[in-house]
């Protein structure tokens, strides 16, 4: 098993799949320097055919994607979260309604690769987590990944999917590394992370703590704290958001009784209502406690880190949401 | 430029099969048959037929709201373009789109689109696929005036230029967005005059004139194919009926003169193709007649296949969502 | 009380709006002869001025709108919701943001009237229900009337406010009669609704339920139905999303101990979602039952009315949902 | 045209305070002092400067992410613009905004916006304030070269020419967007040549000159505020630094060679304008330098100010986000 940065594992996935898949190509604002780091060294080896700068048209670009996909391309577009509102409109009345409005004659094997700078005084013009704005909308498959193995296993589900898919990269795990297993020691001899698969992260009795994209990692961080005080904790990646696997997420709270959400998103109408909201319904009997969501606070993200600090989910605030459901 | 005479007799049976279409969606319409918004192309069919005349079954077109004329003229089903009128499943899209979002992607229709400016990046993307991949179809899309002042515009006619992409921009200009003239919205005189900011041919035609459209477009595809870029086509014409059916709100004579719809109305497309074959001796009036009411069968069978076909089923609801598909929420 | 038209109510509250407070204007498309029927005689009283269309360009002009805000009018856009995703960088970036990222410098009373046209075969590109993704985007107040008074009562209340506003009116209501308080009646001397305090349609002791625009009132058609089976139900329209009155939903599940939330956008993330979360996690101990979301299926809107008509939610299913909620 | 001294040593002030503002600001943030993105604008002042001279308080501008060159060549105060870098309570936006985001409503300075293109429609609508109102101030907002590439530009141009708003187009053409040359994705020649595109001025103008850019801005203001229009200025120009601190990725030999750079470096705006000051017995070259070290000195102060200032407090976080608050969900 090789160690491998988050970043060079998007590399990695792109790269594979451009050279097993002619129809691969990327493009996206300065992607042959890498300004943004994942697309380095692509030019080279893909050529500028498949390896396109763009101008600064993401509506633009967007919908070239949208026009390229239908036609038999496989295009993988780099931009950020907050700059998809400029080009929101190919997202959402192309990528998104065109093949059901078109009774399915519309396939569009196109991935968007949204990265979400948040967290380092990037302020409110820069970090969006959009991801529940796109999950109301139906038909875009929404993936959302904690660690370098899946980043690189489900960019590459992702990129071989005949769907329109968003992939929202989490910029604060950009330099993450991790365990990506090399493809001689996989049985199917590549790595592949199907869609609708949550991961159990680790086991426990006490409460469920699902955690969605570098809050996966704080939720690890506060079962290890909580661990220490002999309360054991569930922690569960969906992985991916459309589709969601909530067997695994009503399992677990069958089992335990109790459910923390923590979610980078802001909080009303976020990824952890969502959760929280289906397992009011169908996992309604198995609760024994309120389910505490963990999310951003309301506000855009201010620039100073000394208020920035305070808007997102973090290990302290899973701990204490843990502990309110235990009422301990 | 020498046309063969099929060419010329195939744009006047699509010429008519519009017409006709059109004539009997305005009558099924009003009386009830089916509701939702359809916007009428009687007028304007010369903009269509002429530009995809120019096209192969290879090439790929996109459109708009104005929707019907497009795909007849690409050679699209009248059948299945009614039958989805009606919301039934032997419609283009099984009922699902309806009027505005007629496609048939067998013979390169990408389909329309009731966001308008929304499908010109679309049509850009085709055309650069052929480019990666070179191949050489080229790729063709309709939008109207109004549409023409969308920032998808701009950022598609650029990245067309560019990156010299075979695409052919064709602005439908009938000189209103609904009641809006496109005098106060469009800040030059023609819509083509913008085609110098984007360093490609921009030309002035006679929307009416079926093979004046189909001349300026055998031109621009031959630029496309040859690898020298992109070509802004504005077809001048005027629709003849109201904005869309339904739309009994506002009263012709608050924003279009009698006078004007009179004067445009004596520039019936259909007849300016008509008395050019006829008096060129391509076709008697008894053989353009016979193709007037061919088309009209053609038209009444379809309107008899929608009527008989099925609506879809409660199960065809999450249907088509998906290619890959996963369980529904 | 006069009977009026809910389309009328909206022109009566821009009028009288126009008339009170010159630095009100209106603007978008085919306004000036009412293509959409809220704007009608406008033009006649107010002028060229004030009643502006624009060209089919919503990126600018909802941006024009905002700038215009910023320097001291009040601008009213005509738009529907399927035209926002065109214009969505300027009330996403702009509207929602600016304040917040200008340390409060910024003062944006800006309105946006966003149509929803749906149920009608509008079909995909024109039905959106799209106020649960703007709900997560912090920065604007969501206005969602179920009723001729509240319609022209929130939207006077909206042009006054000094936020950004998004007004989603619901086309399924556009010819609802209601009763409309003449001004002479009210003791203010005029009809203005206030944010974020719900309305209890109507009381009930045995479930509560949440309606959100046109939903409100299959809501109370299904209250009807199921009194003729002894069931009572309480009938609440939180009418404003943004901002919302949780204290109302909170004291009426602890009356009834059951929550059912019908909401005609697409289900996932929706209002319905983020209304459940919330009681799930503050009103958990009152629950005597699963919260039941009756929200719209998550697709497309299909054109065929064959179709359509099973998306939305309606009495039928409300009052399906209030059963499983008691268990009968 | 005669300028007046005081026009333009204050020119000439507030050029140096932008260089000595942004060398600060480099000098700070590779010591750490604070993080975030920060974009100089060392090379480009003359094009800010020059076109803010032309304007008065009650005017207003609008700017992007290259963001500390307006707000000063407007008049904005460096020590609260150093401390919203700093990230604290006296900064423009109490530390809310940061480098992409400063703005100063009491100076008609209507803020920075690190979304390329958003802010040109914004400035569209003060200018449409004007007119309304029937007042006479004008607005004017700057973006780059890339930027001229979003449909926002296309809408709000054709929107200014429509209207014949007051409102100024300043294209800050410094030739690249990041790393990417503007020769390889603007389809004409010069940003200004499609202004014919919306039927106003279109002017290229040496944006190292803050002289020319001044007169040209003055006859666009003069025309704005005659009712006569929009104009389009392109300040053909140069950034002499990297694209934003901290973008250590790209090595710059990979995008723009060492002696194009070193060319432009040649044409320093401050020392063009000071040898023409000097040229024609305007000011001495020790009142020049004065000019430099009393700048450097205010951006010193500005320095101590914010290192100074608190950061917020907590129960900041939820305040500035509504102007008629509401509880926080
Ligand atoms: C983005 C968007 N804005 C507004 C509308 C509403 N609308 C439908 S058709 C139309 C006028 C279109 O004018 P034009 O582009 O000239 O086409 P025409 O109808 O004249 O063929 C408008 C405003 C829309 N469908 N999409
Ligand atoms: C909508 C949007 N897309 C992309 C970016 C990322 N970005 C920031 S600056 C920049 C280049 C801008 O080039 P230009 O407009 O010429 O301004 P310059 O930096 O040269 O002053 C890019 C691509 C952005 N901020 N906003
Ligand atoms: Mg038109
Ligand atoms: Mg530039």
């Amino acid at each position: 098993m090789a160690q491998t940065v988050f970043i060079e594992a998007i590399n990695q996935a792109i790269a594979e799949e451009m050279r097993r898949d002619e129809s691969v190509f990327i493009m996206g604002e300065d992607i042959r320097l890498a300004v943004y780091g994942a697309t380095a060294n692509l030019l080279g080896e893909f050529g500028e055919k498949r390896v396109l700068d763009t101008p600064l048209s993401e509506n633009g670009f967007f919908g070239a994607a949208v026009g390229a996909s239908l036609v038999g391309m496989r295009p993988v577009v780099e931009t950020l979260t907050s700059f998809m509102w400029v080009g929101m409109d190919q997202l959402i009345s192309q990528a998104a309604k065109m093949r059901y409005m078109f009774g399915g004659q519309a396939t569009l094997p196109v991935v968007y690769r949204a990265t979400m700078f948040y967290g380092g005084g990037s302020a409110a013009h820069h970090s969006d987590r959009s991801y529940p704005m796109f999950m109301n909308m139906p038909g875009l498959k929404i993936i959302i990944p904690s660690n370098p193995a899946d980043m690189k296993g489900l960019l590459k589900s992702a990129i071989r999917d005949d769907d329109p898919c968003i992939v929202f990269e989490d910029g604060t795990l950009f330099g993450m590394r991790g365990e990506v297993p090399d493809d001689s020691e996989l049985p199917l001899g590549e790595l592949i992370v199907p869609f609708g698969e949550a991961r159990v992260v680790q086991e426990g009795t006490d409460c469920t703590v699902v955690g969605i994209a570098a809050s996966v990692n704080h939720a690890v961080a506060a079962a290890d704290q909580l661990a220490q005080e002999g309360i054991s904790i569930e922690v569960i990646d969906p992985r991916t958001l459309v589709p969601f696997d909530k067997a695994t997420v009503l399992k677990s709270v069958e089992k335990t009784g109790r459910l923390v959400i923590a979610d980078p998103a802001p909080k009303v109408c976020s990824a952890a209502s969502e959760i929280a909201s289906i397992v009011a319904e169908e996992g309604f009997w198995d609760l024994q406690a309120p389910i505490q969501k963990v999310a951003s606070e309301q506000v855009h993200i201010p620039y100073t880190p000394a208020l920035e600090k305070l808007v997102y989910p973090n290990t302290e605030k899973i701990v204490a949401a843990v502990k309110r459901t235990l009422d301990v | 430029m020498d046309i063969d005479r099929d060419t010329l007799m195939q744009m006047l049976r699509r010429m008519w099969m519009i017409r006709n279409f059109e004539l009997k969606v305005i009558e099924v319409h009003s009386a009830g048959e089916f509701t939702g918004a359809a916007h009428p192309y009687i007028g304007e069919e010369a903009v269509a037929v002429g530009a995809c005349a120019a096209l192969n079954d290879t090439d790929y077109i996109a459109g708009n709201h104005r929707s019907h004329g497009h795909p007849i003229a690409k050679g699209g089903r009248v059948d299945k373009a009614m039958a989805e009128l009606y919301g039934r499943v032997d419609g283009y899209c099984k009922g699902k789109g309806g009027s505005m979002h007629l496609a048939d992607f067998s013979i390169g229709i990408l389909g329309e689109s009731g966001i308008l400016g929304s499908s010109v990046p679309v049509a850009v993307g085709a055309a650069l696929a052929a480019k990666i991949r070179e191949e050489n179809f080229v790729s063709l899309v309709f939008f109207g005036d109004g549409a023409s002042n969308q920032g998808a515009l701009h950022e598609s006619m650029n990245l067309a230029s560019i990156w010299s992409l075979p695409v052919i921009f064709v602005c439908e200009n009938n000189q209103y967005a609904v009641t809006t003239s496109y005098a106060t919205t469009v800040s030059v005189e023609h819509v083509s005059d913008r085609a110098s900011a984007y360093n490609m041919p921009g030309l002035l035609i006679d929307g009416q004139d079926a093979i004046a459209m189909y001349e300026a477009t055998v031109e621009a595809v031959r630029r496309a194919r040859a690898g020298e870029g992109p070509t802004l086509i504005e077809g001048l014409t005027y629709r003849f009926e109201e904005h869309s059916l339904g739309l009994g709100r506002v009263r012709r004579g608050e924003y279009r003169t009698e006078e004007e719809i009179d004067s445009w109305r004596q520039r019936d497309p259909i007849v300016i193709h008509e008395d050019r074959l006829i008096s060129q001796g391509i076709a008697s009036r008894e053989e353009c007649d016979a193709v007037n009411a061919e088309t009209q069968q053609e038209v009444d069978r379809a309107v008899d296949f929608a009527r008989n076909s099925p609506f879809p089923e409660e199960a065809d609801l999450y249907e088509d969502m998906w290619a890959n598909p996963i369980p529904q929420p």
